[in-house]
């Protein structure tokens, strides 16, 4: 489900900066349906890649092999990124807070955490720069606090401060994908605020898995259910051995 | 995956499009490579107050001032490799022709203004200048603090050119590139510039760019027209296509020399002739003199 | 012409010759061209104190952490890719095992840092880190104010390891080495170091790179070892020779978890067998899963 | 004979930052006597090349056929020159003056200008970066002013500032090799000072061609004239058309 409506959010022809996981699967699903001229861009360097079979990272040989180009990392942060030629970005994280802010450096205090998670990699830097980004991330009170233990990805709103103040060049998380609901960021305040609910799921459901005050846009939509065709696709296509269909989808980078 | 959408023009609809009256226009190529058809083109379209910018302006830039196309010219070595003088610039510069702005950078400092660019940062630091005069003919040349060491470093602001020409082996239809030989600041040029022209000897199956993509020197997204025009480089070269045309690079000399017969050399081989096919059909010969040998590479494998 | 000095050595001869206590040390490879099989040997030699720097630490740092020969890891991405944890690291930075200074970035800063330390300036630009928390945890990400623009823009020190360690698909005895798939910042760690260290599975005729000059990411003149290891790099890749084996990389979460397995993994397969050699012949069957099929690039021509 | 001489002035398995002409001639010289294991780079991007013909301009296709490299311009002088990996550059130039500063950009006033040179190509940078800088250029009062009319290229002292004062990494030109005589830089000083005679030269010569108060060293040498193999290789197998042998052999840039 998340991987469908991940991949509905992609428009043909757009060069997108993914991950391995849900993100990768969104992604091929797209270009299986309404999107075949979407541009893959992997932070490893693969460009074009047209993998023969389902990448277990994001420096898979499959991801080379028959790509259009590849490049060194100088190149995929200075010449893509910063050039500002990622028009999407996917991220996922350990926390995600009320303004899109993403942790996935640690759980505690920095100098002696709880859990020391792997850190960046290259997701401040796609947070900063992507045209927008994707999150994709399954809800729960502890995944969505108010506040994340620590920003490893600036989203709308920093201590106060917005995008513009801090002169992020890229539009930032404008939509939450999750596994109950679609939240957006709201225009002004850059608060992320439910837009979606999936079939069979009511807003109370996703109120319980936030850990903060979460509001409502006005008018609620409703996520039409994955069709036959995506869910044959992904299913037997693209994820026939259910790799990931069943993971978190934050393996966004290596 | 690609995007498999032609981007295939030909040369008096790219330039039409993408060159207009007043644009910072690059064409690039160290020696090699240099898109001599391009520039014909410009003048043919008769653009003006055009702010002309490559590292070695070479015979198309000389080219271009003389025609009249050229308001001011970016720059870091104006000569005739090997040879001697450009004389049109000379004109200009020295006050014996229409005037002609100039910025002047080293090569270095040129090279750091489109790795800048490429990079979309508005400066690159470099370790130069100091002692020399440039930093007082160029007040765009500064200094900024090491954050780390305190350390004076040079200088140069980035350049982002409207449009840079880049001519290559080969392209396929989209536009995703792949160039050998001399490379220059090809790459850096087209990533700064806001349009880019590919103009190569051969448009390939998309299947070949795919069998060598760490060859690929210019994705196709930041292409925005592909032009097919084979021996659109000479008298440059192309490596593994022809040889550099040296004996014009000498005879360049004489015909610079004098603005009458400078002008006259534009009226037969530029004005004179609709396109690239109609400039080489007065040249007979020059392709039988100039092909290359065969030296073929090892392949690599990029199987898993 | 050329450097036609040979400089192959051993692996444990280059090691003992070119990495020494409390040196920095980087064996980069982004995924691809891990050269584990240096990694085993400086474990096998007790190298102590050392800085170990690179993207991502991945198992080859985290079996150097585990044999306790790092003082000191500079990072930007410390996980198992698509698996999980790196449980060494996991450990010494949560406090349940010897600690373990640390130094970590984004990979844009990283990857700024060898450019800065490979092009000898004191630092890199970039525009990053505004809004994140990294700058908290790390004083030496500062920023410099733009000579032309005033805007603040992130900057992130040289670094300039004492030895870096390239695993590379083929070199010739003096060093000038070829690679393709995915290369990282495999030339930015080298050109940044004192002292190279290149790994590759073939040494090839001086014909084969002058074959394909553009293909060269290294040139002898900054290479002090050649040391011909097939298989080097498992279980990372080396594209066109064999597969990443990823069975592996899962198993290594079973394995880092319990500090226990973890020593007896270290006893069998690193301090247990005296070279590379020997640790392939305690894979059986490996080589045969993880050989790479024939996927071979379109040729071009070279010649003038 | 000036080939000669600069050929000498190279060790083997040094690495050279190498222009068209005289330069080019004396590395193939040296390569073809005692320097074998020379590293030629030249500032388009070729390592070591192996030309089949005479280059005519450092951007020959000849010097990248059966090259060891080639790379692109950012590395040349990024990786290359400011690294501190050239050993030895070759410097020439319209005027040369007593330090040893090089204008290759203008006669007269800059901003109207008697004669308009080239200008730096990358001289500059090699003047500031190689470790040592060899000049070659034909003696004369106009060639070697008191003091050149622009600084291109910094030699041992400008305006009376030394090379460690200007921060500047490499040693600058420690000689000039003419068509009469070598100059050395003095220690100290970094003046140009007269150290070896070419046969049948004297000192008087000299210092009628150059258009300063020529100092000498206490005990002058004398070159030995090319022996019988240098004139032949040079003549029969380097340069039989005689293309550079008569040259200005400044064409150290594109």
């Amino acid at each position: 489900m998340m991987a469908a409506v991940a991949a509905r959010e992609l428009r043909d022809g757009e060069v997108v900066f993914v991950g391995i996981g849900l993100p990768n699967l969104a992604c091929n699903l797209a270009r299986a349906t309404h999107a075949p001229r979407l541009v893959l861009i992997y932070e490893s360097g693969a460009v074009g890649a047209v993998p023969e079979r389902l990448p277990v990272s994001i420096g898979d040989p499959a991801l080379v092999t028959g790509s259009l180009m590849v490049c060194g990392m100088a190149d995929v942060f200075q010449l893509f990124l910063q050039n500002g030629r990622i028009e999407v970005g996917f991220l996922g994280g350990a926390q995600v807070d009320r303004y899109g802010n993403i942790n996935t450096t640690v759980i505690g205090r920095y100098e002696r955490p709880t859990v020391r998670l792997p850190g960046s990699g290259g997701a401040a830097e796609i947070a900063i720069h992507a045209r927008r980004t994707l999150i994709v991330s399954k809800l729960s009170p502890r995944a969505f606090p108010e506040r994340v233990d620590f920003v490893t990805s600036p989203g709308q709103r920093v201590n106060g401060r917005t995008r513009t103040e801090l002169g992020l060049p890229g539009k930032g998380p404008l939509k939450v994908i999750s596994d109950k609901a679609v939240l957006e960021a709201e225009e002004g305040t850059g608060e992320m605020v439910l837009a979606a609910l999936y079939p069979g799921v009511e807003a109370k459901d996703v109120r319980a898995s936030v850990g903060w005050e979460l509001r409502c846009r006005a008018r609620l939509r409703r996520v039409d259910p994955p069709t036959a065709v995506e869910l044959r696709l992904l299913r037997e296509v693209l994820d026939p051995k259910g790799l990931y269909l069943k993971s978190r989808g934050d393996g966004r980078t290596e | 995956m690609t995007e498999n959408v032609s981007k295939v023009l030909s040369m008096h609809d790219a330039i039409a499009r993408f060159v207009h009256d007043g644009d910072t226009v690059v064409i690039e190529g160290f020696t090699h490579l240099i898109c001599f058809a391009a520039g014909h083109e410009i003048i043919r379209q008769r653009r003006r107050d055009l702010t002309l910018a490559r590292l070695t302006p070479d015979l198309i830039y000389d080219q271009l001032i003389a025609a009249g196309c050229a308001r001011k010219l970016v720059f870091s070595w104006a000569g005739n490799p090997g040879v001697g003088s450009l004389h049109a610039f000379r004109r200009a510069v020295e006050g014996k022709a229409a005037p002609l702005e100039i910025e002047e950078y080293s090569h270095f400092g040129m090279v750091a203004r489109f790795a800048a660019g490429a990079a979309r940062l508005p400066f690159w630091p470099l370790r130069d200048y100091a002692g020399t005069d440039l930093p007082h003919a160029n007040a765009r040349i500064k200094t900024v603090a090491c954050p780390y060491t305190g350390e004076a470093l040079a200088t140069v602001p980035a350049l982002n050119p409207d449009v840079t020409i880049v001519h290559a082996q080969r392209a396929d239809a989209a536009g995703n590139t792949q160039m050998w030989g001399l490379i220059g600041v090809q790459r850096e040029a087209a990533f700064a510039a806001t349009h880019v022209i590919v103009v190569v000897e051969e448009i390939v199956a998309e299947s070949v760019i795919r069998s060598d993509p760490n060859r690929t020197a210019i994705p196709a997204m930041i292409v925005d027209a592909v032009v097919l025009e084979p021996w659109g480089a000479h008298p440059s070269y192309a490596q593994g296509f022809y040889d550099r045309d040296n004996d014009f690079y000498v005879a360049w000399e004489g015909i610079s020399r004098d603005p009458a017969t400078l002008e006259r050399y534009l009226a037969d081989f530029v004005y004179g002739v609709p396109d690239r096919a109609a400039y080489l059909a007065k040249l007979p010969g020059a392709q039988g003199r100039l092909a290359a040998k065969q030296r073929y590479s090892s392949r690599v494998n990029y199987g898993f």
